[in-house]
């Protein structure tokens, strides 16, 4: 032990921080780089557009992620609450009390947020005024959120029956504005207003402080359980909208969508450089980090080497070299 | 000859139980033997966990260029759209056992598939037939579609028997879970007939648990998709297994040699081919017995 | 006092030409030091002079960027703080450094636990922790968690478990800033008996009579230079305090008249913090400086916390004249009633984040501009604050925790003040901060009652209290057990009130 | 990542501390009766001894888990870790290279253990020399193992073949000593070793003080780095162990053997009483916690009253239902 490990512990100028906020585009470009030699098609237009695009879901989760992380707070309810936001949305959706499809789908996806909101209220409102530790929270309206949509689909799948409303629907997620798809648009604007809110308010403020020390922010007369659960709300609003584009996509969800997307939101926010013990909160690099991992996916089904038996070891095995060059990036200066 | 370059993609559930991974095992071996028969083909064979990832996978096997697409989809539904891109790109598309609710030729060429209702039948009415007054536990799968198709199956199957159903929980596929909960239900009925676990992979727990309760109420137990294990006890007579029911994992071998005869020998292949759901009996056992699939 | 040891006696740790920089700034500069046994070397200086890094030079928990460190006369280089240790150099640390969730016992031996057999001899230890702290002249208990205990209580638990240690030199860094005057004195004490085993003391204290009492020799540093170094007997106090500080700073306390409306601003009747404070009494007028004296763990900290809602408690509080009820800080905040912590490094300020943003936590809301922060303004208030609370800090982008300890008190006050508060609860406000900063801060709370707000002080200095307040309430075992004006404000009425050792003067005297 | 409000995380007396040990004690004794309700056979000796002996994986990596979750680590790859262990411990034992059965299965069993070893040891020094945050570093290690036992299983199942040494194993989880089945032995002889460690040795005090506060163990001379790896080598000694007495019961495994244990296993730990921010470890609040999630599901099953598209949903309420009456117990007094 020496003292330059306690050093690095603790950066000492702002500097450093700037370092360890590039590391992960840099890793981004590294891979980039890796998938390019794995495969021509890898870099062409068609191929980066698509893996960019079913990002989305992961990375606007992610960036909720990102609000209750740096408040020191966890969710691992989010990918259940896909699965039962997109059911109930479904289902209203197929109910047929709005006759016009439009309407009817501005209602639904309106719905859509208002329970992502509610959802992440319940989450918010255990953690902070019930007391308990998010993770068991969390995991507990995992199970809950996820055991109502069983019930809901009865087992099977619920499926968006109207045609029309489907057509109507369809280019929220396959459409293009300017010849970019839409969910690049929704990840970049959600992940801009994220940004803004975290940056520059007064209510991210609050959050950075309430994660940093939770002392220290009611001792300065911030009000914790507000603003943590707002975290949690934020969280639920970025799962809705996440929904918003998946249910275009596939037109249907059953009560195993969304299994194991809370691990890879929170892997996306870890990686793009957001500690888990709260106090600091890294969008653009949450963004980066959800690319990361779909680009991570894109490159071993495009390259021929490895068998398809080892696609998980080999996943794993790149998140961690990742996390390496970015350790060592930040370590050195 | 000159052979055409021509690229079949298939993608197919991972390996994650032992079902899967029967599918996966017959995939790769079918790949090879048409990959050697035909110097000119590629097959590309890639699995995906779940529907999200099947998605990407299928449009990065369409990325990459392929005249034909097998897929046998983690949870059909959700995944239409994504075939249906692949679809109306102008390729070949073979849809392999999990249908989706609007299974037509707008959304793919060929249709291969067992038949998860007929599973489901088939096994109720064995139970209807050999012991029409049983009580019956049943094990189901995981919360999806497949699963409820088997059950719908089982009910018509058992009607209008007096075989009363006492009970259904999930097993999740899972040796340990269907363990765990056999072990349940044998605490909670002191008399149960039969067990029906829809999954060979299942009734390993499920008889792991009877054997330890020391229980000689239970007749028998039924399994399904047709795994070495259970064909082989079959086979050798095991009063508990007397039967199984057949859900081949080699149907996406079926898909993919039909899909290569479609592309080569310009044979146009199209429609639906079901396979049935047989009954596997100690007499004929021995014709569905691979002792060196995994599954 | 003891005689100096002589200077033929031979030198048992010598720093030469030491330099130390963080990033560009440098914080020490060719620095140079003797200690002999049996010595006390005093260190002093001013707020972020460079004492703090000096004695971590010293004692390996940073190496210098330039310059030597002999012992016995052979240059050493530490591979870090356990390597000095094993060479019997030891520091108590001015920041708490205790494991929370260990018990007194376990964290004073930790890393050397006694062993018995397989297993740890857990009743040694309790034994050794309590002779220990009894030594300290404290009863804590050694099977007690440290994160239930007091600053000043953990303050205590770490100079015991330095001490613990086979020791040659031993760093003293502030130890005495948040104890009372009775253990202070135990303290001493503890000090003047290692000395004379022959062990080298460094001392570093913004306390001068304490230095006055205690050094044989006194080094003065200023920005990261030395001034000077003298043996005790050349200087008196005042002397130090004008090396120190560069100019005279002879009248400490600011002349004011007592405030002469008798407006009660904040009255607190039957107040109940469960624990810690019983049936607590109190009114405050406006404009008045009302000061809370006590010995360490009288609950002074927990009756001011429960009345401004950080804390659950019970009783009456009337603001104005209103009934009053804080759920929390923030309530009581926007009552325009601050309450400053003692404990700044857990409860005060984010260590790890920027000087603007500690600053303006609390009042961001005065920052905003439509939806956003302004972060210009914000910048010009730290500007301000530095220049008005003699922040000194090298750089503006440093971290809080990058502040010398007596700089992080400056930002803290600056961050309440920038609430605008009408009543001010500062909690021990120049704990660890340098005589010069000291006549600023009592300055700028004259000032403050002078504007017609209302303050009150908690205060472990008596001089202190007695210098600046109108009225000073006492308190003992989490009761307000009375109150001392005028000619009667005296330390020695209070330390009769606080300890209760002459019951005579007690029950009669409650406010 | 607590919420719990200052005043209630550092309580004021040495009661409050008994309390909030005793807690997990009252939930599962509320359970009990809860069950009793249910149905008749629940409180039978039959059925606890099942669910006792069922709740041994769970309740011996929890154990494990006690010690790096104390340190302040994590380590999610657990599940992936038995599936790996136990797949490597069969294949070893149909090797044959050992004639004799007994023989063999000694080696297969010290194989395992010291399989179990290494993997902890790999992931502790990710997260120690690597500097991974632990969450990130087990993720990826997760998807290693679980990739590793995917190919070596070729995606089935792998099994002992050997019906000799199938024989001779089976009583390791079906047998009994002194009418007690050996798998509940086994979790109380782990917990009275792990408890002993963990309170009365050195290494124990160490590691609590490691979480408590990392550099105030530096500074007391701790080799942070060394604990925490240990931390993480008796955790894979812990499910080693688990595997141990997992092979015997079904005598196979498969690449889903013990999928979702690392989150049961943490919730284990979590609902005895152990704080996910390190500094406190309960070795028996964890017993009881395995006690606890093992008896919700058993009488999930066992009553009439729920639907089975449903139980996911009670199971998960019913966790945070007694955290919650844990919360309200250690706030009392
Ligand atoms: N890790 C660090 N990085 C950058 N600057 C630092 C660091 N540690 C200390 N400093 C700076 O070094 C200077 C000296 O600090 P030091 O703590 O030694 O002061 P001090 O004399 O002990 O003051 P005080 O009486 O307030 O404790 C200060 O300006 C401080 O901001
Ligand atoms: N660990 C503990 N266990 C039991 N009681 C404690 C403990 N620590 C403090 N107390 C009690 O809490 C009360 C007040 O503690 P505290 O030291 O915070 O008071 P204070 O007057 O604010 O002291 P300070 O001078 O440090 O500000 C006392 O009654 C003391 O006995
Ligand atoms: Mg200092
Ligand atoms: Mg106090």
């Amino acid at each position: 032990m020496n003292t330059a490990a306690s050093d690095t512990a603790k950066p000492k100028t702002s500097r450093d921080w700037d370092l360890r906020a590039v590391a992960p585009f840099i890793a981004l470009a590294l891979l980039l780089v890796l998938g390019a030699l794995a495969n021509d098609n890898f870099i062409s237009v068609a191929n980066l557009s698509n893996v960019i695009t079913r990002s989305a879901f992961i990375a606007i989760i992610a960036l909720g992620a990102t609000y209750v992380i740096s408040s020191g707070g966890l969710d691992l309810s989010v990918g259940a609450m896909v699965a039962f936001v997109a059911s109930l949305m479904i289902l209203f959706m197929n109910s047929g009390v709005i006759a016009d499809p439009l309407l009817m789908l501005i209602a639904g996806m309106a719905l859509a947020l208002a329970i992502g909101a509610a959802c992440g209220l319940f989450n918010g409102l255990i953690t902070t005024v019930g007391q308990i530790e998010p993770f068991i929270a969390t995991l507990g309206t995992m199970g809950i959120y996820r055991g109502l949509t069983t019930w809901l689909s009865q087992g099977g799948a619920i499926t968006l029956r109207d045609r029309e409303l489907q057509a109507l629907y369809r280019p929220v997620y396959f459409g293009e504005v300017l010849g970019v798809p839409v969910p690049i648009i929704a990840i970049f604007v959600t992940a801009a207003i994220a940004a803004f809110v975290l940056y520059r308010t007064r209510y991210g403020r609050h959050l950075i402080a309430v994660g940093s020390n939770e002392d220290v922010a009611r001792y300065s007369g911030i009000s914790v359980k507000r603003v943590r659960t707002i975290a949690y709300v934020v969280q639920g609003l970025c799962v809705a909208i996440a929904v918003l584009l998946y249910v275009p996509r596939l037109g249907s969800t059953s009560a195993t969508t969304g299994i194991l997307w809370e691990l890879q939101a929170i892997t996306a926010v870890v990686v793009g450089g957001t500690a888990l013990r709260g106090g600091v909160g890294r969008i653009w690099g949450t963004v980066c980090g959800a690319f990361i991992l779909e680009i991570v996916g894109n490159i071993m089904i495009l390259s021929n080497f490895v068998s398809e038996y080892l696609i998980g070891a080999i996943q794993g095995a790149i998140i961690i070299i990742a996390m390496l060059v970015q350790r060592s990036l930040s370590r050195r200066s | 000859q000159e052979e055409k370059k021509v690229t079949i993609g298939v993608s197919i559930p991972a390996a994650d139980h032992g079902w899967t991974a029967g599918v996966v095992y017959h995939a790769e071996r079918v790949a090879k033997l048409l990959m050697e028969e035909h110097p000119g083909l590629t097959v590309l064979v890639k699995t995906s966990a779940d529907p999200a990832t099947q998605a990407n996978a299928v449009q990065d096997l369409a990325v990459q260029g392929i005249d034909a697409l097998v897929i046998l989809p983690t949870d059909p539904d959700p995944l239409v759209n994504a075939i249906q891109q692949v679809k109306d790109a102008g390729t070949f598309v073979a849809l392999v056992d999990r249908a989706p609710s609007n299974n037509d030729n707008g959304v793919r060429d060929l249709y291969v598939a067992g038949n998860n209702p007929a599973l489901g039948r088939v096994a109720g009415e064995y139970i209807a037939a050999t012991t029409p007054d049983a009580k019956v536990a049943v094990i189901r799968g995981l919360p999806i579609p497949i699963d409820q198709q088997r059950q719908d199956g089982f009910d018509q199957g058992i009607e209008g028997s007096n075989v009363e159903i006492l009970e259904r929980q999930y097993g999740n596929w899972n040796r340990d879970d269907a363990f765990r909960v056999t072990q349940d239900y044998l605490t909670k009925y002191p008399e149960i007939d039969v067990i029906w676990a829809q999954d060979d992979d299942m009734v390993v727990g499920v008889l792991e648990a009877i054997e330890q309760a020391g229980r000689t109420d239970i007749q028998y137990v039924v399994g399904g998709a047709g795994s070495k294990d259970m064909v082989k006890r079959v086979m050798d007579g095991d009063k508990m297994v007397p039967v199984d029911v057949l859900y081949p994992p080699a149907m996406i071998a079926t898909a993919m040699q039909l899909t290569a005869d479609s592309l080569y020998d310009q044979v146009p292949v199209s429609g639906e081919y079901i396979l049935d759901a047989t009954l596997v009996t100690k007499e004929n056992a021995e014709q569905f017995y691979f002792p060196d699939s995994p599954f | 006092m003891m005689a100096a040891p002589s200077e033929k006696v031979p030198v048992l740790i010598e720093a030469r030409g030491l330099s130390k920089s963080f990033g560009p700034v440098e914080v020490l500069h060719e620095v140079g030091l003797t200690v002999r046994p049996g010595e006390v070397h005093a260190i002093i200086g001013e707020n972020g002079a460079g004492k703090s890094t000096l004695m971590k030079i010293l004692a390996g928990t940073h190496a210098p960027t330039r310059g030597e460190i002999r012992i016995d006369g052979q240059a050493v280089q530490f591979s870090g703080p356990v390597d000095a240790e094993h060479r019997g150099i030891v520091l108590v640390h001015q920041e708490i450094l205790l494991a929370p969730d260990l018990t007194v016992a376990q964290n004073i031996y930790l890393g050397r636990e006694l062993p018995k057999g397989l297993t740890v001899d857990d009743r040694a230890m309790n034994e050794g922790a309590a002779r220990a702290l009894a030594d300290l002249g404290s009863e804590i208990d050694p099977k007690a968690t440290v994160g239930r205990l007091s600053i000043a209580q953990r303050q205590l638990v770490q100079i015991a478990r330095v001490l613990l240690v086979p020791h040659r030199v031993v760093i003293f860094d502030e130890p005495t800033a948040s104890l009372t005057p009775f253990e202070t004195e135990a303290l001493l004490k503890v000090i003047t008996d290692i000395r004379a085993k022959g062990v080298g003391i460094l001392y570093i204290s913004h306390r001068l009579p304490e230095v006055k009492e205690i050094a044989d020799r006194v080094t003065v540093l200023r920005d990261g230079h030395v001034v000077a170094t003298h043996d005790v007997s050349e200087l008196e106090p005042a002397d130090m305090a004008r090396l120190m500080v560069g100019r005279d700073v002879s009248k400490l306390y600011p002349d004011r008249q007592a405030a002469a409306v008798q407006d009660k601003v904040l009255e607190v009747e039957d107040f109940n913090v469960p624990g810690y404070a019983r049936h607590a009494s109190f009114h405050l007028n406006k404009g008045e400086i009302l000061g809370f004296a006590g010995l360490v763990g009288a609950g002074r900290t927990e009756l001011m916390e429960g009345v401004v809602g950080l804390r659950r408690g019970s009783g009456t509080v009337r603001h104005l004249g209103q009934p009053a009820s804080f759920a929390d800080a923030q309530a009581s905040l926007k009552a325009g009633i601050a309450y400053l912590s003692e404990d700044r490094k857990g409860k005060g300020l984010l260590l790890l984040k920027d000087l603007a943003t500690n600053l303006t936590l609390a009042s961001i809301g005065k920052f905003v501009r439509g939806l956003q922060i302004d972060r210009k303004r914000e910048s010009e208030a730290l500007d301000a604050a530095i220049a008005e609370f003699d922040i000194r800090t090298g750089r503006k982008d440093l971290l809080a925790g990058q502040l010398s300890g007596g700089n992080q008190q400056k930002l803290l006050i600056a961050k309440m003040m920038l609430l605008d508060p009408s009543i001010v609860i500062i909690d021990e406000p120049t704990r660890g901060i340098d005589i010069g900063t000291k006549e600023q801060i009592y300055k700028f709370i004259a000032r403050l009652a002078q504007e017609g707000r209302s303050i009150i002080v908690i205060s472990s200095e008596m001089p202190e209290l007695i210098g600046i307040c109108d009225r000073i309430l006492v308190m003992r075992s989490g009761e307000i057990v009375g109150e001392v004006t005028g000619e009667r404000m005296t330390e020695n009425d209070i330390v009769v009130l606080a300890t209760g050792v002459n019951p005579g003067m007690t029950s009669g005297e409650a406010a």
